[in-house]
């Protein structure tokens, strides 16, 4: 079966991105494929590369990097959400005339199209989300 | 058949009231994070009204030492097996 | 019973948190990509719709200028949880846009008839 | 004589509950940002309890277009006055 | 009556959010820089002090310890609401620490006896 | 009369930071003084540099910064929760290996023992939060 993930928890703070993570390898280990997972909201923070974390705690957002390395996934960062939010890549940096970025490799920054098209794709669509 | 999972503790009422108003004889609510202390036997009554299927994340119960006897809990693979054997889900937080 | 499209169900009040904003977006991308959407109004949400709104004193964009824009955008289904209306003292009138309501036993079929639900 | 402040909407009605079990005749209860919903009509039974001073914030009534009437309003100066007037604030969110 | 210290208030549930951490992280720094510092549980905040509690099955570090701690800062007042624990069915002896139990009518002078109330 | 301010809001998606904001310039525009705005929690995010806003919409970050530099005013983000967000200086940058930082000038970084100083030294501390 075809997933798709949507998450809207930032990788600190509250419990929905953490969830989101062990779910998706969860999918992975049940033979299912993952389509894409989708930040949106302050879950878009899940895709900053300047988390650092403590060393006996787990840093959520290289966990997604790891993931998506080992598997293919697509991490996909609501390109609006993000950049309001001080999530950028080299290529909005530019444009924003920025000297500095934070997207962290295997993230990308893309439109709610992405969203959309995560939903027709897809034989079931999940949300990670944090109220507020 | 739809499966929905609800993370918000007791104190936010109007959250589980609003999942029970949509949850069908057919459905399954699965609690998740905070979600996990509304298995408190304190808030039995508020749950009396659900017709559908209650589950609990099991990595949640155990993180707060919930016991949950009387409700069936499942393991992250049981959380997937869930989403698949239901029709789509839905996320009240 | 046909199960398409996406129904996205927001329960914010609108300008304390930008979920109303954030659900609107996403209802307005599924037109573009002509995906059939509802948008479900429940909770606080109801508040969303209510007439007369002027963030500018709070720094926000005024959300009923999107919401007056979504029929252009061929969204044709906003419903709203009668309950909720009425546990607010609100009245349809009060809203900024015709509505379709929902009674609280009609909400299962509602989700029942999407393919999809987002919750923003 | 303490200032309380509170931004949930009505669906939190936990949040108001615990406000109002702190809050007594002297002090003073200032509704901000989502607060404000709290001064339609519909909730005065709630707030029945309420023994204190009730304020809301002058620009989130403007923003929701609430007109409150009955409820005494602050701009921002005034939210100030009312954290000098008092002896602490407390914030319920 | 003096009116002296930080009142921290934590309303929360542990583990959904970490406001239960970092609710005692304040305490411990005010305990540091020696103020004298009182904790509030309130709501679903109690829930943050039942013992047993294993967190790292979901990636987080166990509150309990450093709970079990507090005395050794000198963190003497932990006062949690009577009526939050009665509406969660819950008993003192579940608590992983002695608590100070507060009526809901004492909770105005529990705010009065301090300088300064953090809410976390 | 001396106020510190606490915000735990992010500068986006609730609108605590933004009634700090206006609660900062009418303490000041009433001719008291302002020892400190903590940033703690999700509040550290308004200390970003990279928030990138529509033009027709407030970037907050920038409004913090902009009244810091007017009043000289002293913004501190809790050290502890902003790296774990990914909000880091080129100091932090260089302690976490890091080949980019993204704390916004006017702000500064620096422990809870801030806040627990603001609290000693002020007449009033109001917060500005938001649930979660």
């Amino acid at each position: 079966m075809i997933f798709s993930i949507v998450v809207q928890a930032p990788p600190v703070q509250t419990q929905g991105a953490e969830t989101a993570l062990r779910f998706a390898r969860a999918v992975l280990a049940a033979g299912h494929s993952i389509h894409r997972i989708f930040f949106y909201r302050d879950g878009v923070h899940n895709g900053s590369a300047l988390t650092c974390t403590p060393q006996d705690e787990f840093n959520i957002p290289q966990q997604w990097q790891e993931l998506a390395q080992q598997h293919k996934l697509d991490l996909v960062v609501c390109i609006a959400a993000a950049v309001r939010r001080g999530v950028i890549n080299e290529q909005e940096a530019v444009r924003y005339k920025q000297d500095q970025w934070n997207l962290r490799d295997s993230f990308e920054l893309s439109g709610l199209g992405q969203l959309v098209e995560a939903c027709i794709q897809s034989d079931r669509v999940v949300t990670f989300g944090a109220r507020s | 058949m739809v499966l929905h999972t609800l993370n918000q503790a007791p104190a936010n009422a109007a959250c589980m009231a609003s999942a029970l108003n949509t949850i069908t004889s057919e459905d399954t609510l699965l609690l998740i994070e905070d979600g996990v202390y509304w298995t408190l036997p304190a808030f039995a009554s508020q749950l009396a009204n659900l017709t559908g299927r209650l589950v609990a994340l099991e990595a949640d119960l155990k993180a707060r030492d919930l016991k949950a006897d009387a409700v069936e809990s499942v393991d992250d693979a049981g959380f997937v097996a869930l989403c698949v054997s239901h029709d789509k889900v839905v996320s009240w937080f | 019973m046909s199960t398409e499209g996406i129904l996205v169900m927001t329960r914010s009040a609108p300008y304390g948190s930008s979920a109303a904003r954030d659900a609107l977006d996403v209802a307005l991308t599924c037109s573009v990509f002509e995906q059939p959407v509802t948008l479900l109004f429940l909770d606080d949400g109801v508040f969303q719709l209510l007439k007369g709104q002027s963030p500018s004193v709070i720094g926000q964009k005024n959300l009923n200028a999107v919401q007056q824009s979504l029929p252009l955008y061929d969204i044709k289904r906003l419903c709203v949880s009668t309950s909720s209306l009425e546990q607010r003292g609100l009245r349809q009138d009060e809203l900024i846009l015709p509505v379709e309501l929902v009674d609280d036993a009609a909400l299962p079929a509602l989700l029942a008839q999407h393919r999809h639900v987002l919750s923003i």
